[in-house]
């Protein structure tokens, strides 16, 4: 417990202050019980999601790399991210920054010409559940639980890419890329590829039952 | 199987005669245990239990060796021949069993003309698929009898018939039930012999197997004949093509050569061709089939066209522009010839003559183009090839057979039948029912048919 | 004193014998049918050995060197066994010099041969001068250094390895039925080659599959793709042609991943032979009464025994190639293991 | 007589007749379409891939690495009405034994297919155009305006609003299954929520300091030539 940091870079992304305020609002409220720190980053830009990777490999790049440097601006090394589609392209961006020096440079050099400032780091970006499980964890959770969810059924739905690819996330292992050991901390947080549990233990720690749907749960 | 081995003159001979082995194989060959030998080794098995009798190749036959892809020794039958004709051969192109019996007449050799053959039912069993086992060695078997009565060989004209024959006596050897099956309806028919066997001959033989064998001569003749007409093909660049029914069916038992390709394709045609001094030109498709595909020609028109202009003319015409391509089976030649036309009518146009090795053979001989190769049946180009060849007069060679048309049909249509034939005897010139075994014309057997009627 | 050894061939497995027969001070007899050691690798001129990517005199030379100047060993080049009579412990042999020896024991390891591809007419070899062998591809890096096409010395554009001629092939009878165990491997090492001196050249490898087994998988299967970028495409090659349209060869199979047919130019082919038991293993099978495999007449090891080297004769060893393909490191170990075994046979005290 | 109708009819050959070296060469030449030189067409991706196994079994990535890698164009063009389904699941890039992206290997696929001219623009390609657009002038994305406004580039009137030309929701053309999808929610929305989405889709949420890194950005996507 508490590799990853009480005090975090949190990066909402653009439908959590739109039409999904309600998990932006219950993540900090729930931060918040647990005795954990978000701290808002300020002024960023869109992840690109899945649609401007399709488009463009280095605007996707930039567009993420700016995040990053807004993060390091405030004094992170680990950003927070609560939408799958905004860690994963965080995520995907630090791994070809890692891997590549080229791309690395050329990203720099764009950063200065858009007047953001330089990447001197590469933060390291992390799911919000991660996150939860790590630094509070659900002893935690079951302890500042007020109202306990007994007799819920939750099933609990992680998504395509809570988990995946762990190339992105955490080995870096292809031929051409780092070593394994190049994110030792993150190899070390992450949930089960295959069969995630995080959600599962956090609301069960809260009360709640799982309901198992697999193999569907991350399809 | 353990092969006891005799020697011979050619080489290695089992005990019972019929398989043969050279010492040294001339070229690279498959095994010596190849597995096509048990069926010679089964058909003297069968024979000395009294199942069958193998109708031998003697001296009679003035055989002539050639070797098979496996190195084994083939004896190919060059005198004393029942002609054993193919159905699309006498009809569409006609010139072509003409060009063969010229030849043999050439060379003075014996030879039966056969009228009581039948058809070796393979274009149904190609065709619709409804034939089966015992009907297609029932035929087969029924016109073996039939040569082996009259004390002549066969020799098949037709490559498809080659094919489903060589099958044919695969699976009469092979299969007890088939002997069984087959057996009763010999009987009835009178096809056995006299102690009930059936009889099988030593060796199919196909017509290009025969010229293969003869190529020496052949050459000897175009020399003596071809060359005194002015005829020279050592500027006749040939496209080579191997019909699938003749050596791709029973791959093992048709002729290869150590001059040919290294004994790495198929011999017959490319051999002939080559003793005449001809250029033998290789193209990236000589392995595809024509098309004609047999059943394809029949139900699938559309697909022999298809593969005759994309995979055959247009290639053939594109790599290597060929001034003939050189065949050795009846649908082939035909599949070559009309299909030009239909390549003509899309806009795929690729002329080139197209004849069979024997036709070609005849030419360089000096045979008349009309006449006897019998050349205005083809509808593609071969007039340039003529040219080519020095047959420049060709367009008075063609005069004088229409004139000898017009004779020919005043002669019929006055009924005097005796002059005909002796118009045919002085000018040598072939005619289906004539030419029997005796060498004498039969008038007979055409008096009341009327020829050329128009 | 013990009794002497006899081993039969001069390649890497009787060398591998002759060398722990000579250290272990056994009276050894070598014979070789060739007029110097080293059997085909040397003799033919092999330019690197799979796995270790070393050359042949590299590996070999040391053994030569060491069989040559060992006392106990005596080298008979250009010599034969013709006959043997006698009872394990005792065998009297008499070699094609006319000499007769009496030997505690014998091994033998006398190999295998290329596939003569001629025999696979379709593919062309021997009427097109630019289908070669992988044999000769070895040559040509080993005795002139350079790739070249045979039809007109240039550099191709294009070349292609086929798998499996001469193996795998029911077509050939019942003799070539077994994998040839090195071809993969070595076709890998090869294309790597090619990529290295000349990176313009695409290299294709048309295979059925990859055997690269074990160890090798990463060296010579990944390693040519992920390093060299040489093209694996899945299909038994069905015939090689030649266009004179454009004086290239066509490379005739399908592409059983696309399921199409492909007729695809290339400029050089390179034949991957398989293996077969050389003339002189069938010979001194028959002469020893060793068992054969009835199908590929490779020699077979005794039924009862686990190990690989034990015939079925006592007091006979076998090593190396004329059991079965086989690579050269593993042909000298088995060399070795036979010479100890066949130490331990003549009742020799070795002292350590 | 033929009777079929269809006796003019030629069939061309099926055969490949040469490789397309060039076009595996330039996908390879994309930073995401490096990988692609490293499969051994295992098919453990297809086999994970929802969209195999639920849509088309001629989606099949492994497939397509493997004519990209020949440069098979016309078997590539064969299935460009599937090609573009990918959900972007990344089953097939996390469990590539041999480490291949690929996810990313069949986009730049995509990529260089298009860039050549060898493929319609597919309708996926329309709305991550129109999204990254969208980015690019705002730097955020506001989920109301990229929904009417998809709506409207499909060909729905909607009816906007006078003065900030923004699509005033469910005036004018609404297909059925949105204003259903819309509503529901909307009924049970806190009143603060909804004001404030309403205000996002009349003031579109913006990054600030947005506009010297905005040129950069276009000048990035036009050297790719993403937008054209």
């Amino acid at each position: 417990m508490g590799v990853i940091g009480k005090r975090v870079a949190y990066y909402p992304g653009c439908s959590l202050e739109g039409a999904t305020r309600a998990y932006d609002v219950s993540t900090r409220i729930v931060a918040r019980e647990l005795g954990l720190e978000l701290d808002y980053l300020e002024d960023y830009n869109c992840c690109g999601a899945m649609e401007s990777k399709n488009v463009t490999f280095m605007g996707t790049l930039l567009l993420n790399a700016r995040n990053m440097s807004l993060a390091r601006k405030q004094g992170h090394d680990v950003i927070v991210a609560p939408c799958n589609g905004c860690s994963f392209s965080l995520q995907r961006a630090e791994y070809f920054l890692q891997t590549d020096s080229k791309i690395f440079e050329r990203v720099n050099s764009l950063l200065k010409e858009g007047g953001v400032d330089l990447l001197d780091k590469i933060p390291e970006t992390y799911h919000i559940l991660e996150w939860f499980y790590h630094e509070a964890g659900p002893q935690k959770v079951k302890e500042k639980t007020k109202r306990p969810l007994r007799g819920l059924k939750v099933a609990n739905y992680y998504g395509c890419l809570y988990t995946r690819p762990h190339f992105y996330a955490r080995t870096y292992s292809h031929a051409g890329g780092q070593s394994e050991e190049a994110r030792p901390r993150r190899r070390e947080t992450a949930d089960d590829d295959e069969h995630p549990y995080y959600m599962n233990a956090l609301f069960e720690a809260a009360g709640a039952t799982s309901v198992e749907f697999e193999p569907m749960h991350t399809q | 199987m353990a092969r006891a081995k005799l020697e011979s003159k050619w080489g290695y001979v089992s005990p019972g005669g019929i398989l043969r082995y050279p010492e040294e194989p001339p070229f690279p060959v498959k095994e010596y245990d190849a597995h096509y030998d048990h069926i010679f080794e089964m058909m003297e098995e069968l024979e000395a239990k009294g199942e069958i009798l193998i109708y031998r190749i003697t001296e009679e036959h003035q055989p002539i060796p050639v070797y098979t892809s496996t190195g084994r020794i083939k004896l190919i039958p060059t005198n004393k021949l029942w002609h054993h004709k193919s159905c699309g051969q006498c009809g569409n192109i006609p010139g072509y069993p003409a060009s063969l019996f010229w030849f043999m007449n050439k060379f003075g050799l014996d030879y039966l003309n056969e009228p009581h053959q039948t058809s070796c039912t393979a274009w149904n069993y190609h065709g619709s698929g409804t034939s089966n086992p015992v009907a297609l060695a029932a035929v087969w078997l029924r016109n073996m009898h039939q040569a082996w009565k009259t004390g002549y060989y066969p020799l098949i004209h037709c490559g498809t018939s080659f094919g489903s024959y060589k099958e044919t006596r695969e699976q009469l050897i092979m299969n007890k039930e088939l002997r069984d099956a087959v057996k009763p309806i010999l009987k009835k028919l009178g096809r056995l012999t006299e102690d009930g066997r059936i009889v099988i001959p030593q060796e199919i033989v196909h017509y290009s197997e025969w010229v293969h064998a003869m190529r020496y001569r052949i050459k000897e003749l175009y020399e003596k004949e071809g060359k005194a007409k002015g005829i020279d093909v050592s500027n006749v660049r040939v496209a080579i093509h191997n019909a699938c029914h003749t050596y791709k069916m029973i791959a093992d038992d048709y002729p290869y050569d150590p001059e040919v390709y290294n004994g790495q394709r198929p011999a017959a045609s490319t051999a002939v061709i080559k003793a005449l001094g001809a250029q033998v030109v290789d193209y990236s498709t000589w392995y595809d089939c024509c098309g004609f595909g047999f059943r394809h020609i029949l139900t699938e028109r559309e697909f022999t066209r298809s593969m005759a202009i994309q995979r055959k003319l247009k290639v053939i015409a594109e790599e290597v522009k060929a001034d003939v391509i050189i065949t050795h089976d009846t649908g082939c030649t035909t599949t070559f010839e009309k299909n030009q036309w239909i390549g003509k009518a899309h806009g795929m146009y690729y002329p080139v003559a197209v004849m069979s090795d024997v036709m070609f053979a005849a030419l360089a001989c000096g045979a008349h183009p009309f006449k006897v190769v019998q050349l205005y049946w083809n509808c593609s180009h071969y007039e340039p090839l003529l040219e080519k060849m020095g047959i420049t007069n060709w367009r008075e060679l063609k005069k004088e057979w229409e004139d000898t048309v017009k004779y020919i049909s005043e002669l019929e249509k006055a009924g005097k039948y005796d002059e005909l034939m002796e118009f045919f005897k002085e000018y040598d010139l072939y005619e289906p029912y004539s030419r029997t075994s005796t060498g004498k014309p039969r008038a007979s057997a055409t008096s009341n048919m009327p020829l050329f009627k128009s | 004193m013990a009794k002497s050894v006899l081993v039969i061939g001069g390649g890497p497995a009787g060398l591998g014998a002759a060398r722990i027969l000579g250290k272990l001070g056994i009276p050894t007899i070598l014979v070789e049918k060739e007029d110097r050691l080293g059997g085909n690798p040397i003799l033919n001129h092999y330019h690197t050995l799979i796995p270790r990517k070393l050359k042949p005199e590299q590996v070999l030379g040391p053994y030569i060197k060491e069989v040559e100047s060992n006392p106990n060993v005596q080298v008979k080049l250009k010599t034969e066994l013709t006959a043997c009579e006698g009872e394990p412990g005792s065998y009297k042999v008499t070699l094609s010099n006319g000499e007769t020896h009496e030997v505690g024991a014998i091994v033998v390891a006398k190999g295998f041969e290329h596939f003569d591809p001629r025999r696979k007419g379709e593919l062309g070899y021997g009427l097109y001068p630019d289908v070669i062998t992988n044999l000769e591809l070895e040559q040509m890096f080993s005795r002139e250094g350079r790739l070249y096409r045979p039809s007109n010395g240039q550099l191709p554009k294009r070349v292609a390895f086929v798998f499996c001629v001469g193996s795998r092939d029911r077509q050939l009878g019942v003799t070539n039925v077994h994998c040839c165990r090195y071809g993969c491997a070595l076709s890998g090492l090869q294309a790597m080659e090619i990529k290295q001196h000349y990176p313009d050249v695409d290299v294709f490898c048309y295979y059925m599959d990859v055997r690269t087994y074990g160890t090798w998988e990463y060296p010579f299967y990944w390693a040519p793709q992920e390093q060299y970028g040489v093209r694996y495409v899945r299909g038994r090659i069905a015939g090689i042609t030649y266009s004179p349209a454009d004086g290239r060869l066509r490379v005739k199979h399908e592409d059983t991943i696309v399921q199409r047919p492909a007729e695809v130019p290339m400029d050089l082919v390179v034949l991957v032979l398989g293996m077969e038991p050389s003339a002189g293993t069938k010979k001194v099978a028959k002469i020893l009464g060793l068992a054969q495999d009835p199908d590929s007449k490779f020699l077979v090891p005794s039924e009862e025994s686990g190990s690989n080297i034990i015939s079925n004769k006592p007091g006979i060893f076998i090593a190396g190639a004329c059991k079965g393909p086989i690579d050269i490191e593993s042909s000298l170990a088995e060399g070795e293991a036979a010479g100890a075994e066949a130490a331990a046979f003549v009742g020799a005290k070795v002292t350590v | 007589m033929d009777v079929s109708g269809d006796w003019n009819l030629i069939i061309l050959p099926r055969v490949i007749n040469d490789y397309d070296l060039d076009f595996a060469k330039e996908v390879m030449s994309l930073p995401e379409g490096k990988t692609m030189i490293q499969c051994y067409q295992c098919s453990y991706c297809t086999a994970s891939c929802p969209v195999h196994n639920y849509w088309d079994e001629r989606y099949n990535s492994r497939h397509f690495i493997h004519l990209a890698r020949l440069g098979l164009i016309d078997e590539l063009q064969k299935r460009a009405d599937v090609m573009w389904r990918c959900v972007s699941c990344h089953k097939c890039t996390h469990r590539c034994p041999k480490g291949v992206l690929v996810e990313e290997v069949l986009k730049a696929i995509l990529k260089t297919m298009a860039k050549k001219g060898l493929i319609d623009e597919y309708p996926s390609k329309k709305f991550d155009k129109f999204f990254t657009e969208s980015v690019l002038e705002y730097g955020r994305i506001e989920d109301g305006e990229l929904l009417f406004g998809w709506i409207e580039k499909q060909g729905y009137n909607v009816v906007k609003d006078p003065i900030l030309k923004k699509p005033i929701p469910f005036l004018g053309e609404t297909p059925e299954w949105l204003k259903q999808l819309v509503m529901k929610p909307i009924k049970s929305m806190n009143i603060s929520f909804l004001v404030l989405n309403a205000k996002h889709m009349l003031f579109h949420p913006r990054t600030k300091n947005w506009n010297k890194f905005k040129q950069v950005l276009r000048k990035v996507v036009q050297e790719e030539g993403g937008l054209t």
